[in-house]
């Protein structure tokens, strides 16, 4: 166990796969001699090599059609996107290939490819660096989408993604890669994907959130006990495929539910989470289920962008809001 | 630039043939059964049993003469206009059927056919030829990888980020652009201001190559020049095959739209399986007999192949399902079961 | 008053914007010579020449890309892509720029321009053909996005889309184009976009849908009426910005909705309506809000294509559900 | 190829001025104005008052040279690293600097400014101007385009696509590409394998242009040009102006870990601003006291600006809203309702 933030756990989850599996290769903008925008593989070049981590032209349609093309020869190659904001010139070949080859060749090809992607706002940076959009790569079928909240779930969730036998967004919360420090356990460690965590139990109220957003949801808890309300907080850890089950016990037992997502709020993941609590846990509803998410805005820029994140005040607020009712 | 030719349209040869007589015939032959095939599909799909079909007829010498300068386990990215290019590197014309029925099935080829479905999507596959062939190189291999584009799809932002990748890279890919003159409508004039496609190599420091595409001697000389060159690690090369579909863009358009007669009549004279059959005929190697009978047994292996990617079982309603992940998640069966119970029934 | 099919009623409306304003400009892949893959745009450029209806190479990027341009300098373009499938290519522009410059510029700069896209399955199309994935672009700020079920509402839709002010995705269903004829008035009228259309009043059930299911569900409705079950058909007509109140309304009044959308379920179109419906009319819900929609698994090829999209025989088992309950 | 140079590093004219000598005096004063900027925007950030900036330093004259080259109501098309050019065409300092402290009313210059607000986004901007100019053409104007890029950002599909759009209609359209060897990180060498950036333009039947992006005089020379061929509805250029940003990649960048310092070094003997001081100094028509004078005023220019930006009243928490459409759905102003409710007495 060593005590590590987000950027290092992630690092040293890299370190890992590198030494483990040979197949195993990073390619992405800057990865090499500088580490990453995050300095997320800071050091990895050096260790492993120009033909292991392999810094690219700026192309995202590049690398991720390019990574995509050795995951099917047998390479675990894992790309990085440096914003989420700039996957975006890589949509086709995520969503039409990425996500396709299993389904267009009935399993004769596979891409076990991995897209690592800084995501989400908090840090007042430029226009098109804090989009949190991950809805959008929710709703592709054939791909799975992980969301790490905490230092060592990042280093095991990145772990079991590079294992996985299928396509990964591994999307890496902006803010929490140096708010966070905790102890990780050192070497290969996975922790499944596909499994909500029960990160606070609680009677009255549960609180869903992934991502930077937990731990404003943990904060949230805390304030609100001390007014007596017992919250339960779930960190979903996947978006896709989506832990449905343990959102709806937690549902069943409270009857009163908070979906959190920095995302969009048309068509979220506040929206999908809403749509499963009433579909399978309508009759232990005793109010609606409060939806916090980022406005159906473009992100604001420094200035206000601290309006769009939902934080520690309007969960709270959507808290006591499902008590009135 | 001049294209390269070798075989000129009355069959004579312009340079030294890249290939003995036997080998010679063995790529007639190839193109006759591909043309055979053509015209099969195009018939199974007037007849209802294919759905939209893309006609070759008019680029079998681009892709055999090409398909033919690979090793067994180069791999292939190709796209829907290339059954010919395919099926000589292993695709199976039963998987090439079925895919156009409509079934997932028809894109899995046995195992080691190194052959991905055709793309439909225009542009977005060369990238993934760089990426295959340079996950070869990365691990030791001397594998190379073809992909298989129409002249449209040059002007897709994509085929810029792979010639770029496959230049920064030296990835051992080639590039094989049959400009057949068209992208449905728009031709290749009015695609690009460029004067060729091969001269676009230049841009990413890639050698490009200019052949005549109804020339399969030619073809395969200069594709079999950018294999080995690929192979040995020198990198990649663009090769643009200049030739023309003798159909629609699809059995669903109507070339007379915008293509006139003199320009179809004009390539009718070059026809790539017309020079060869002069050729072979000038050396006594060739017989109306022995046409006929590779037209024969290629329309019967191809009904034959028709019938059983007909007779294959038919996939349940919760196939889909299966297609998702290598396991179905939890969420995946609660909608396979919701499917199955809507659908009473049927499932 | 003429009898229309939707392609006819789409070509009517382009001429009539053609004809009385020079802004408007069409630019797409085949759609002058060929008069499009739908043959929507038949025979508009003979009429108004190649520099108001402008073949363009094949690159979408570049034909959302400079229409945005154009937009920007204030011409009217109404551009097309293909196929549905083929906008992931132009996802870039369409999210980051074409979305984002009244934003970005604070209103200085604006981007009135139109996407007309086929979209959706039923005919047995080629693979990426048949895309349902409107509810990426709903879930995109600054972008409205429009779908007319009907030839006279496809009429009169785009004439508002092209009039708007803002950018609109415009989606046509592609097995509607030839599908339902119908009287379609003569020139110019608008139908306001962001407003759903009751197109059937019941009180039992609030059926929802858009698009090609809208004829579905009212071919359901009669089935259930049968049955003496009384259903309500609203035709959203807008996704973004969605027209909460006429649904909300509806299931107040009935207080058992099915969500009908043939995209996939995580995070679509039906997850959104279910999330509005409980959250404002929770306490009326008899059942849970039902989503009929397309599964999230790629869109089945011709052979099974038929159990993806939803259709009668699913739609009147929702609502029997709801009746269930 | 050869770059265009017009003045060398000594101040020596290789070629007859493009300009009168009261000109170079305003480009000069431009280019040392633009200076004081970066180094006031870096000083700024510094303080904490900018957020993340990009400094231009090294490339004052191929963004002042080129911009000079332009018509006030001719469009531009930049990036985050063009304040100078943007500046040069009426986009006044304030904006840029409210930008940079994450203000959306920084991308809003006055009326009559047909400035962009800068692309963050590397590659997509281009197109734009693309279809800017071509619609100015198609309503029968003569106003061009131009757009200013980087060496990495020709990497990007959307070059691709620009430049063929540019090439097939002939657009109006000016390319700068600013080569300044270095895309973060990625040096220029590794970002494509063509010898140039300016020979990309042959793919797309463009003329390309390779220039000294450190002499003011040639860049002032090409850009002008380039401009006169669009006016007159012949069609886009493609120009690379060689250079060199002196600074890291922005303020958050440590060009140590890539860059050496004697590339640096040797760049610095380049420097755009000292081979025009030195022509000017030769002909007696610059003075110590003059530039420092500009310094000095534009200091003053831009701590004002600085300070008009930082004293802007702030957005109320519901302004993001009003940004969505033309004016705000319901859907919109419910979800203000509720930010407003949520943050009770802040709003
Ligand atoms: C991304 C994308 N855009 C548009 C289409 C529709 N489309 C199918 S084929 C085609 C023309 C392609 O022309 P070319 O690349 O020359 O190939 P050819 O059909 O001539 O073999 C188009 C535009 C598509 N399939 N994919
Ligand atoms: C689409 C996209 N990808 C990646 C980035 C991150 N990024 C910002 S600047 C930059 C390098 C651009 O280099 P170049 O085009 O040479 O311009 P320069 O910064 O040298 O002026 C990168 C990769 C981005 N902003 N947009
Ligand atoms: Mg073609
Ligand atoms: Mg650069």
């Amino acid at each position: 166990m060593t005590v590590m933030n987000m950027a290092n756990a992630l690092n040293d989850a890299l370190a890992v796969a590198l030494a483990d599996d040979e197949r195993v290769v990073l390619l992405g903008e800057d990865i090499g001699r500088t580490g990453g925008v995050f300095r997320v593989t800071d050091g990895l070049q050096t260790r492993f090599g120009e033909n292991r981590v392999i810094d690219t032209p700026v192309a995202e349609s590049g690398i991720v059609g390019a990574a995509f093309g050795m995951a099917i020869a047998g390479l675990r190659p894992v790309a990085e996107i440096q914003f989420l904001g700039f996957s975006y010139p890589a949509y086709d070949q995520i969503v039409s290939h990425v996500g396709r080859i299993r389904n267009r060749s009935n399993h004769r090809f596979t891409a076990p490819l991995v897209i690592r992607i800084p995501f989400g706002g908090g840090i007042g940076a430029a226009e098109h660096h804090s989009e949190s959009s991950e809805a959008m790569y929710a709703h592709t079928p054939g791909i799975k989408v992980v969301v790490p909240a905490t230092p060592s779930a990042a280093k095991g969730l990145l772990l079991a993604a590079i294992e996985d036998p299928d396509p990964v967004i591994f999307l890496e919360p902006i803010r929490v890669y140096r708010a966070i420090k905790e102890e990780v356990p050192e070497g290969r460690f996975t922790i499944p994907i596909g499994v909500a965590d029960i990160v606070r139990t609680g009677s009255d109220v549960s609180v869903i959130a992934y991502g930077a957003t937990v731990r404003d949801a943990l904060a949230s808890a805390d304030t609100l006990d001390a007014d007596g309300v017992s919250v339960e907080v779930i960190d979903l850890r996947t978006l896709s495929p989506l832990d449905a089950s343990t959102v709806v016990a937690s549902a069943q037992k409270t009857g009163r539910v908070v979906a959190v997502s920095e995302g969009h709020r048309t068509a979220g993941i506040a929206s999908e989470l809403a749509a499963i609590v009433q579909e399978q846990a309508l009759y232990s509803l005793l109010a609606p289920v409060q939806r916090v998410t980022g406005w159906d805005t473009v992100v604001p820029l420094k200035r206000t962008e601290r309006h769009h994140i939902p934080g520690v005040a309007r969960i709270v607020a959507a808290v006591r809001r499902t008590l009135e009712d | 630039m001049e294209p390269v030719r070798i075989l000129d349209v009355d069959g004579r040869l312009l340079d030294e043939s890249p290939l003995p007589a036997e080998e010679i015939r063995r790529l007639f032959a190839a193109m006759v059964t591909a043309r055979a095939f053509d015209h099969k599909a195009s018939a199974l799909q007037l007849q209802g049993r294919l759905a939209t079909y893309a006609q070759f007829e008019g680029q079998e010498a681009a892709q055999i003469g090409s398909a033919a300068a690979l090793r067994a386990d180069d791999w292939m990215v190709a796209t829907y206009r290339d059954a010919a290019a395919m099926w000589m590197q292993g695709f199976p014309w039963e998987n090439l059927l079925l895919g156009r029925m409509g079934d997932e099935r028809g894109g899995s080829p046995p195992q080691g056919v190194n052959v991905l479905p055709p793309s439909i999507t225009v542009g977005a596959h060369m990238i993934h030829a760089v990426g295959l062939g340079w996950a070869e190189r990365l691990r030791g291999s001397d594998r190379v990888a073809i992909t298989y584009f129409g002249d449209g799809a040059t002007s897709e932002g994509d085929f810029h980020e792979a010639m770029n990748f496959a230049g920064v890279y030296r990835t051992p890919t080639v590039f094989l652009c049959q400009n057949n003159g068209w992208a449905i409508s728009m031709s290749r004039e009015r695609q690009t201001a460029s004067e060729t496609i091969a001269q676009k190599a230049d841009a990413y420091g890639i050698p490009g190559v200019l052949v005549d595409g109804n020339d399969v001697l030619a073809v395969f000389a200069v594709t079999r020049d950018a294999v080995g060159r690929a192979r040995r690690g020198e990198g990649a090369t663009l090769i643009e095959a200049q030739t023309q579909r003798m159909g629609a863009h699809t059995t669903a358009d109507d070339a007379g739209r915008y293509r006139d007669e003199a320009t179809l009549a004009a390539w009718k004279l070059r026809d790539p399986i017309d020079r060869v059959r002069k050729y072979l005929q000038a050396s006594g190697a060739w017989s109306e007999a022995w046409e006929q009978e590779l037209i024969a047994s290629a329309s019967v292996e191809i009904e034959t192949a028709a019938n059983r990617a007909e007779g294959l079982a038919p996939f349940g309603p919760g196939a889909a399902f299966d297609r998702v992940f290598a396991r179905p998640s939890a969420h995946i069966e609660l909608q396979r079961a919701e499917l199955l119970r809507d659908l009473g029934g049927e499932a």
